[in-house]
């Protein structure tokens, strides 16, 4: 079991013709992702990758009976390419872009919320179900199949702690990146509601950062609605207030909202253990499994 | 991206709220002959970007030449909590009855823009929300219909502004949310804005924040950003394209990948060292752009130590061995100590092609944190 | 019983302190209707026509727990007006000015389908349930209480075709004003469905006019829904195309859509008598009941 | 309000939207010199606000000054489907490889706009609807988001629009979206959107149909309003600001809300008369507004008699009585017979004032037309 993409998720690149499009299309593929056609406008009849390229993500969803996207699209563009994608309709849309407007975002996000579409991103790696497919960019080969199911709002630190558990031979059901920006489309209670759901998910690790208050959402969330244990990580416990650090939706407020401090509290006071280092997280799973 | 105060009046002029009359100087005889032009009282504010600058001294209000000069000698030149004062706004006095707050900000949890209303102006806001929540209407809005002009009414009204000058608030708030979205801002906020005499209200300071992802689209603002940039650090990482803040600490850190680089500032910290930066060179960086990055941490003279973790997906190991190679060779010694930890992507060609001569390899990451801390404190090399 | 409106009905004035708004306040109240406050902003604290003023929409309804409003505000305010009353939100609006812009009404269309308020307008004379309530600026005293429900396009169409009943001694349960205009918040369909769910409507009179095609879809709608029998009436029938005919939505396109004679074809093939003249209809009325 | 094809073309240009270069003329002279300008070959296009100008003859292409004169004496001062032709648009003529239509308008029973693409262009495009309606694609548009740009290029993709032209069409499709929005449109297109050789598109004509209601806050196209104006009495019941359109019959009508003045026209066509024109006094008249009307019924040559039907609401009977007694108090004669009929409010009141010695009174609607039929015939008053 798994949650949001499987086997059976057909996927169009949007921005296939792209380098970054081009290499990660190859990449999907090679991992296995049924990557069935990409959308470029104006490039409408030549083949990436392997696969057919549609002018417009409607036509590639129709000809290829596509039901997820990946947006490959430079960030000036990229919200036009989700709104195209919401309207296919496609179930999910993975928005890999980075340096997103946020008031485009509010805009995408005000749209969303009358659709059935998951959007996961945008500056995120992708999403992946160890052995079955990958949407995105996260590097296939530091993940394995087991009984963990990973969330994370970063995508490298993902990458880290994830490793951390291959290495000690835990295995994860699926790995979301959800994204590092203020406004996403999926967000960690949409998340760890769906691995609550799926019987193959034994625990959860969750590794969130600085910045708004979705770990603190989260962790009531957790308090009162799971099962599932949890096991937490927050990243920018030395950041300094008003300082953006890197991701733009990380950075603590002046007045002090957003700090790790106040989401480690919420975490531990929903029974979550929270590593001081991503060791640490491997640690708490392997006592728990 | 914060404008200064006087970069944000410039714009709120320019789309009709009023301000008052004021003129920017960066030396004292400027200070006062400006003062002189505008006509007593002034205020002479510093204009660095920190909060609560007239409790720390920034900000003085004068009567006349000799205390205009001596205000602006006081307060050109300072140190205020931490940043130089170059420059400083030169505005005329407001005879007022009142302080009102006026803002726009981004709601997260919500993905909405939300209004703020408060009579409790001219008083740091946050405490405000602290402690008395009430004091301070919010009203959401549906960013695919903008502000509705009656938002702004009820947000004044329910706010419990004076009747007299409820329409004309509403209106700056309406004024203010237009700006946000044209100007692509993150946050927006006029605190006070002072009610005079006359019943007439006017924006008597002035917060803007730009969304750095948006600059694309707002060249005008783009073009304030050197401008406003506070550190000859931050300025070159800008140059560079770099996502970089400077701390305080000694040991200097270079990553890819936010949260990856916080990480490793927190176990610098865990550790028990201090991290002097964060500096993420990003998804997919070559060669130069490692080089670009030792280059900055190099050029910041607290650092004693430099960690470098790199755990590639797009990264790729190889590149940024080269790159760390490239970088170092070029020195006949070693600026600081670096030390390198490389994981996927690559990383095994990487550590093949790394010059171990120059550098200092570790295999985790926490091993590498604790050797750099190790070096920072002046242990062997 | 009646449609939409009745005793119960708690009315706000929105520009109650205008010359029309403190006219047709007063000339509510005298017809009996409950008019609680009016809401005009600046204005809070004044009393006109009795009733107490309101800087909001919003405070007016809570205070005086109203729960409808009736709309005297210049085209250039009138929306913004309107979106008021849809968020405080009141179950009923009637827009009675005329000359909205129609993109404004195009926006206005847009929020209204996601409430559950019913907006009657604009430009319409509005709607009474004769012998309890009057909300709008219809001359109470034509109307009679009864068993005819009525709906028009037109104001003073409304009232001929009305005071040729009420002459007769036909009463109605309900009469409402639908508005001249092409984007109109409640259309033919949503009053005809109220009158067949209404026990005491024994007979429709339903009064169009060219343009649009709002009649042609009523009368698919009665032809395969609707019990209660419809007598209707369309003005128009000599316009040529491309003219305005005052209202602004009362064109004949180029293209020959809107046209009278499909109208009345179309109500012809759904069963409903059609009268050529105003007394026509009240002949057919007659005959029904 | 209709803009003229030259209006139209202007707020194109304005808008960035390519348009054939093109001089005004309402001279022969003029019209030569323009096209010797512009160099040939040239269209020579009359300015009159109907459909179907070239079939008719009032468009033609010329290659040299001797059939620019032709064109231009042959154009101006023609009668046009019943306009007269004051004025030419010289246009360069487009050497095209292709025709496209594209267009922006308001679904009235969606309550949304709608952008329509099509490769039929260049004929007309209700035909196309009419006969082959899958030759025309629709995209909605979300009022509180407008036209996306992917639903512009989805539109031109679907319509088969060819793939070398596609984004430049789609480009075209979203200005004019754009224009509909801040014009205040209730139509917009481009019939023939023109493909030349080289792969370029040209708006080769353009409609724009503008909100009557939204005049108000587009002053600019407010001000075009006069110089469009059709008929001399439609530009006089503008500056009186009646609802006002002219018809071919003798029978004059005046009334009070738009519903009822149709009415009363189709009773006349009813009872075997011929309306002469549409007069909507509005709500709440007095007597000044109701001695315009009058004013405006008598000077039209065509009307032989006046059925002037109220149905008080907000209108008073009085008021009308009033003014009706005004406007004929000032004739020694009266200059064609008057039926009037007063109902609902103050109507009594109306009638008891009403000077019978000028008017005829009747107590229905259907008696008062039939009387002004039969005056219309020349019947006896």
């Amino acid at each position: 079991m798994s949650i949001l993409v499987d086997n059976d998720t057909r996927v169009v690149v949007q921005g296939i013709t792209g380098g970054e499009g081009k290499f990660h299309a190859g990449q999907m593929i090679e991992y296995g992702t049924n990557v069935v056609a990409g959308a470029v406008p104006g490039r409408g009849g030549q083949e990436v990758a392997g696969v057919p390229v549609y002018d417009t993500v409607d036509r590639a969803a129709r000809e290829e009976d596509a039901n997820a996207s990946v947006v490959f699209v430079p960030p000036a563009f990229a919200t036009d390419a989700i709104f195209e994608a919401l309207d296919a309709p496609l179930d999910l849309v993975v928005a890999i872009t980075e340096g997103v407007p946020q008031q485009d975002m509010a805009k995408v996000y005000r749209k969303l919320r009358g659709t059935d579409t998951h959007l996961i991103g945008p500056n995120c790696p992708g999403l992946i179900t160890p052995g079955e497919t990958k949407l995105g960019i996260l590097p296939g080969n530091i993940f394995s199949e087991g009984n963990v199911g990973f969330v994370s709002r970063s995508g490298t630190l993902t990458y880290q702690v994830v490793d951390n558990l291959t290495q000690r031979g835990i295995g994860q059901t699926s790995a979301v990146g959800i994204g590092g920006d203020p406004i996403i489309g999926t967000d960690f209670i949409d998340v760890l509601e769906l691995y609550e759901a799926d019987p193959e998910t034994e625990a959860i690790v969750m590794c969130g950062e600085i910045g708004g208050e979705d770990e603190e959402d989260a962790a009531a969330y957790i308090g009162e609605h799971m099962d599932t244990p949890v096991v937490g990580f927050i990243a920018g416990r030395t950041a300094p207030p008003g300082k953006r650090m890197g991701h733009a939706g990380a950075i603590v407020s002046g007045s002090g909202t957003g700090t790790a401090e106040s989401k480690i509290d919420a975490l531990n006071a929903a029974g979550v253990s929270v590593g001081d280092t991503p060791n640490q997280v491997a640690d708490y799973v392997e006592d728990l499994l | 991206m914060k404008l200064h105060e006087y970069q944000a009046k410039g714009v709120f002029a320019d789309a009709g709220i009023p301000v008052p009359d004021s003129t920017l100087a960066s030396t004292v005889d400027g200070a006062v002959e400006a003062a002189e032009e505008i006509g007593y009282p002034v205020a002479i504010k510093a204009q660095v970007q920190v909060g609560g600058r007239g409790k720390a001294g920034g900000i003085e209000l004068v009567d006349d030449a000799t205390e205009a000069r001596e205000a602006a000698e006081s307060i050109l030149g300072m140190d205020l909590k931490g940043l130089y004062v170059d420059r400083v706004l030169v505005e005329a006095a407001v005879d007022f009855t009142n302080e009102l707050y006026v803002g726009v900000t981004m709601d997260r949890a919500e993905g909405k823009p939300v209004a703020m209303v408060s009579t409790r102006g001219g008083v740091n806001i946050e405490e405000v929300a602290a402690e008395d929540p009430d004091a301070i209407v919010r009203e959401h809005i549906d960013p695919a219909f903008g502000l509705h002009p009656y938002q702004a009414r009820k947000a004044v009204f329910d706010a419990g502004i004076d009747r007299d000058v409820a329409i004309d608030a509403a209106s700056i708030l309406t004024q203010l949310y237009e700006l946000w979205e044209e100007k692509d801002a993150t946050e927006i906020e006029v605190n006070p804005l002072m009610v005079t005499g006359d019943g007439e209200v006017i924006a008597a300071d002035a917060v803007m924040n730009i969304d750095d992802d948006a600059l694309f689209r707002q060249p005008d603002l783009a073009g304030m950003e050197e401008e406003a940039a506070e550190d000859d650090l931050e300025a070159k990482a800008n140059e560079y394209g770099f996502d970089y803040v400077r701390l305080s600490g000694n040991t200097g850190i270079i990553g890819n990948g936010a949260g990856l680089v916080m990480t490793t500032l927190d176990l610098v910290d865990y550790y028990g060292g201090s991290p002097a930066n964060f500096l993420d060179i990003g998804g997919g960086a070559k060669a130069e752009r490692v080089t670009n990055a030792l280059d900055m941490v190099f050029s910041d003279e607290n650092v004693d130590s430099v960690v470098f973790n790199i755990f590639g997906g797009i990264t790729r190991g190889d590149e940024v061995a080269k790159g760390i190679n490239e970088a170092l060779e070029q020195f006949e010694e070693i600026p600081k100590p670096v030390v390198v930890r490389l994981a996927g992507t690559n990383a095994e060609e990487g550590m093949e092609i790394l010059n171990t001569d120059l550098v200092t390899v570790e295999k985790t990451l926490e091993e590498a944190v604790q050797r750099a801390v190790s070096y920072a404190e002046g242990g062997d090399q």
